[in-house]
């Protein structure tokens, strides 16, 4: 047990928690009956996706993706004696992983872009049935259909 | 309950195969995991590429900015298309329009709050109205650092709506639409979009390819092809700026007037 | 220019919302003839693209220039399997653009230029997805089509369409996070978000294409991928959201959505996993192809039991994605499933654009819902039936339009490949179509009561405009709402007669495709 | 990175994104979920996703829960799950 710990869970903790947060979501867009209720959920949902990919992108002991000015003095100086194509002075490891934090700033517009128009939706849906619980909504659907 | 037991089951199958493929996953931290370095034996992952050379490319210290803005501008486009499309669709769902030869239109409401005259709102409504134009310059400021500190077009763009939405929880949203009215938003919108763009396009009139900031260099008249990526990139995080606030600000007017403008929160 | 073909294809529509944006929310004349021309720029580019292609093979473009080292941008890549398709989403695109043209007296609404930004919108995500070489620029086109459609299937006036615009957009959002999630996984285990980068990497490794992460990729990008596709267990928002949508936005959502989305299927399956890689795993593919069958069944099956035209619709589309994924997973060693697929998506678009324009043709200027409203039809509109039974027999699949070539290339895979039930599910899916259609025939034919305009909608938008109760004898659609449904009938047929070229061609290029990504590019 | 810190907030995020979806009070739940954003964000900013810290604290802790609640205060507070 000690060792399952040792080898699958610390070192993955975010990982796991991850899965946590992602299933608690997922749960509550599938059986909550309020819409503004799964809608909070789907945004859980979401952010559990940005937690995985901004996980990949931390690197032990590295700062944030931001080149200081110090380390760019030192490779103004190799450059210029150097040609353009040579070996940057740069270290790689230095750096957390800027490409999941770009793709990520990309899913959390998404994110709030999906939210503002299921909110817009879910307004209409309580302007024309004057519920926000699902099964009152689809109960009010039955009827609308019998009477015709 | 139906829902609970078929979302429990779903829930229970989809966190089992996650978990299954969790202890495959490389060491949470780890600077040699694919993302980080690149496949064992393989090229080095992008991202190396990315660290190692945005200086050389461009001059931007902010790797985020620059990857975002031009080596990923491609994508940034879209997310910002991606934001005009759900103001357009809230705009489609939800503005209500009153014309005059429609009975069914809703009624203008009479009475439109304002801040003068109500009390328990005055001390709220002028002390925002102060703050709002510091934040508005702190998200001018928030743009036009991106390239150096955290920070770019979403942000500035998020900050400079959040102020109006401010203005408009905290006053009233008709004194906030006087200043910044719907023709504006919805046009504002679209320009931001233009700037994007039209940034991308110019670059093919010289016969580079779309967002090829490198053939600026005559209209920026800098020296090299690295500042022009440079200040392009300030250009297009205008862009994005100005398109994040409209919608921003255009979602909140309609979703808490229910698309007509017209009262508030 | 014709390097930039390409980007062409999709910066048309999007520069065409911005001048609609700009200068037509003033004037909604703007907007149609902007929308055209955008289109048919497109369409010209797409055209271009297919001769480029086919004279000298695949056309790469890389947006900002960013080529050498792979990956560090964004590339676009048009191959013999994507450049039809991009012509038959302008082609389809253009037709509902004509089809929305608004009949003189009718009253302007004052939504009519956000209609248009959403639909120029929803075809540059659509060319955008088809188009990119790039997986997690198809997450982000994806949203693109997807809040452009939750707009376009809300833009109605009625009750109904909010709740199915609702349903659309959980299951939707779902789907897209999966996608992005398998896409997350593939990422954690390559470093790489191209697609022939990913390929490379995986073909060159044999134990990482085995590992936990990379399966699970798979699985969780193919379950968002069917959700989008409406793939049989996860169809359940479809029917709802096309059939109360608005005709003009069932016109271009309906046709293209679900297709565009089978495409990336097949486009991860060939240029991202690899079939080698796919046919190594042999019982996946078996179990695949009785999801298919299943999807196909139970699409049938619940068509039959519908009463109203769209509706019906609709399950066939759900019936045709379980021909299209169970085609693409048959795994013969000819590709000729794969092929099938890929000829089958291209005739779908256009047999599904085409019923779907006559349906609305049928609900606007005859207040037809229910299927018993088409009774004495080809009296009243004999092009518009004649239109509607071509449709009708391809999706049959009477030769020689496109519908039973297809469907002659699915069952030749699946006869090489030996899954007969697969091949009996065709079929028998074919008799139940022959049997809604010639009922749906008999009706418009011989029905006995030429007056059915009356009291039918449950608050649709746009139908039952007029209600006079005249028995005329004959009173066709306007030439705009008619000239889509008889080009797209055209079309069905003639690529019914050409489909040997233009299966050749895919053929080629698929097998081109699949050979040179796995000996490493 | 700060493993303890990492911890910590991860399992406050559990708590509040459960506090989230259970409480009956929906302007509450919007609440709540301004202070998982929030917290989000402080994990970002502790990964050193400085721009995606940012960018959550100003759409995720800001623009979303206003919107959330705009809705609620237009439609009905009270929800039965």
């Amino acid at each position: 047990m000690q060792a399952f710990f040792q080898e699958a869970v610390i070192p993955h903790f975010n990982f796991w928690i991850y899965v946590v947060i992602m299933m608690i979501g997922l749960w509550s867009v599938i059986a909550k009956n309020n819409l503004v209720k799964k809608l909070i959920g789907l945004s859980i949902f979401q952010t559990a996706i940005l937690l995985l990919y901004v996980s990949l992108g931390v690197k032990e002991d590295a700062t944030i993706p931001v080149v200081e000015s110090g380390v760019l003095a030192a490779y103004k100086e190799t450059s210029a004696t150097t040609d353009k194509k040579a070996a940057p002075a740069i270290h790689p490891d230095r750096y957390a992983n800027p490409t999941p934090h770009v793709l990520m700033l990309t899913a959390i517009v998404v994110g709030v872009a999906t939210l503002g128009v299921a909110l817009a939706l879910t307004q209409m849906i309580y302007k024309d049935f004057g519920t926000l619980e699902e099964d009152e909504v689809l109960q009010k659907i039955k009827a609308l259909h019998e009477d015709v | 309950m139906k829902a609970k037991i078929f979302a429990s089951i779903a829930v229970v199958i989809t966190g089992a195969i996650l978990l299954y493929a969790v202890i495959d996953f490389p060491d949470f931290g780890d600077p040699g995991s694919p993302p980080n370095a690149g496949v064992p034996g393989g090229a080095p992952a992008a991202s190396r590429y990315y660290i190692q050379n945005t200086y050389r490319d461009s001059k931007v210290p902010n790797l985020v900015t620059a990857v975002l803005a031009d080596y990923r501008g491609y994508d940034t486009m879209f997310e910002t298309v991606v934001i005009l499309t759900a103001g357009i669709s809230i705009f489609a769902i939800l503005r209500v329009v009153r014309r005059d030869d429609d009975p069914s239109a809703p009624e203008p409401v009479a009475s439109d709050r304002t801040i003068d005259g109500d009390h328990h709102r005055i001390i709220v409504g002028i002390t925002c109205r102060i703050a709002a134009p510091l934040i508005q310059i702190f998200a001018l400021y928030v743009v036009a650092h991106g390239h150096y500190s955290p920070g770019g077009g979403f942000q500035g763009g998020v900050m400079l709506g959040a102020s109006f939405i401010l203005l408009a929880l905290s006053g009233s949203l008709r004194e906030t639409l006087a200043r910044f009215s719907e023709r504006d938003y919805t046009r504002l919108a679209f320009v931001g979009i233009l700037i994007y763009a039209g940034l991308g396009l110019l670059p093919m009139w010289v016969g580079r390819n779309f967002l090829d900031y490198g053939a600026l260099s005559g209209l920026f008249m800098t020296k090299g092809e690295e500042m022009a990526r440079s200040h392009s990139m300030l250009g297009v995080e205008i862009g994005v700026a100005i398109t994040v606030m409209s919608i921003m600000f255009a979602m909140f007017a309609n979703l808490s007037t229910r698309g007509r403008l017209q009262g508030g929160l | 220019m014709s390097e930039h073909l390409p980007a062409l294809v999709l910066l048309a529509p999007l520069f065409g919302t911005l001048v609609i944006g700009l200068f037509g929310l003033r004037d909604h004349r703007v907007c149609l003839p902007v929308t055209l021309s955008c289109l048919a720029v497109s369409l010209f580019s797409a055209i271009g693209l297919i001769l480029r292609v086919s004279s000298g093979g695949p056309v790469d473009y890389f947006m900002g220039g960013w080529e050498e080292p792979l990956g560090i941008g964004i590339q676009l890549r048009a191959d013999a399997i994507n450049s039809p398709l991009l012509v038959v989403i302008a082609i389809v695109a253009l037709l509902a653009a004509v089809f929305t043209i608004r009949p003189a007296g009718e009253r302007d609404s004052e939504k009519t230029p956000y209609f248009y930004i959403l639909f120029l919108l929803l075809s540059v995500g659509l060319f955008g997805i088809t188009i990119t070489a790039d997986a997690f620029n198809v997450f982000v086109l994806i949203e693109v089509t997807a809040l452009s459609s939750y707009g376009l299937v809300a833009i109605g006036s009625s009750k109904r369409c909010k709740v199915a615009a609702f349903h659309y957009l959980i299951m939707g959002t779902v789907g897209a996070s999966f996608y992005l999630l398998g896409v997350g996984y593939l990422y954690l285990k390559l470093g790489s978000l191209n697609m022939q980068d990913i390929h490379t990497i995986l073909a060159s490794n044999e134990n990482l294409a085995d590992s936990r992460a990379i399966r699970t990729a798979f699985v969780f990008i193919l379950v968002g991928i069917w959700t989008k596709m409406a793939f049989f267990p996860l169809h359940g928002w479809l029917p709802n959201a096309y059939s109360y949508s608005p005709s003009g936005s069932a016109a271009i959502l309906a046709p293209l959505v679900t297709k565009v989305s089978v495409y990336v299927m097949v486009r991860m399956m060939v240029s991202v996993f690899g079939l080698d890689q796919l046919e190594a795993n042999v019982e996946w593919g078996h179990f695949v192809v009785w999801l298919a069958v299943i999807a196909i069944v139970a699409g049938s099956m619940m068509a039959l039991a519908q009463r109203e035209i769209k509706k019906m619709l609709c399950c066939l589309i759900i019936a045709e994605v379980g021909y299209m994924v169970g085609g693409a997973w048959l795994g013969d060693p000819q590709r000729w499933g794969m092929t099938g697929t890929l000829y089958h998506i291209l005739a779908d678009a256009l047999m599904t654009s085409c019923l779907f324009l006559a349906a609305g043709v049928f609900a606007k200027w005859l207040g037809a819902v229910k299927l018993e409203d088409l009774s004495g039809l080809f009296r009243k509109m004999p092009l518009a039936a004649t239109g509607f039974v071509i449709g009708g027999l391809a999706i049959i699949g009477v030769p020689p339009t496109c519908g039973f070539y297809s469907k002659f290339y699915l069952i030749r895979g699946g006869i090489e490949s030996g899954q007969w039930i697969y091949v009996a599910a065709l079929i028998g899916s074919s008799l139940v179509n022959a049997v809604l259609f010639f009922r749906l025939f008999e009706i418009a034919y011989f029905g006995k009561n030429p007056v059915a305009s009356h009291a039918h909608g449950h608050g649709h938008g746009d139908d039952g405009h007029d209600h006079h109760e005249t028995p005329v004898v004959r009173r066709e659609p306007p030439l705009h709402a008619l000239l889509p449904v008889l080009v797209a009938a055209a079309l069905l047929i003639l690529l019914g007669i050409f489909n040997g070229p233009v299966v050749e061609f895919i053929r080629t290029g698929l097998i081109e495709t699949a050979t040179v990504v796995s000996t490493g590019r | 990175m700060i493993v303890t810190f990492d911890i910590i907030i991860l399992v406050f995020l559990v708590l509040a994104a459960i506090i989230a979806l259970s409480v009956k009070d929906l302007l509450a739940a919007a609440m709540v979920f301004g202070i998982y954003g929030f917290l989000i964000c402080l994990l970002w900013a502790e990964m050193g996703a400085v721009d995606v810290a940012f960018t959550e604290a100003t759409v995720g802790a800001g623009v979303s829960t206003v919107l959330i609640v705009a809705t609620v205060l237009n439609t009905r507070r009270r929800s039965t799950d």
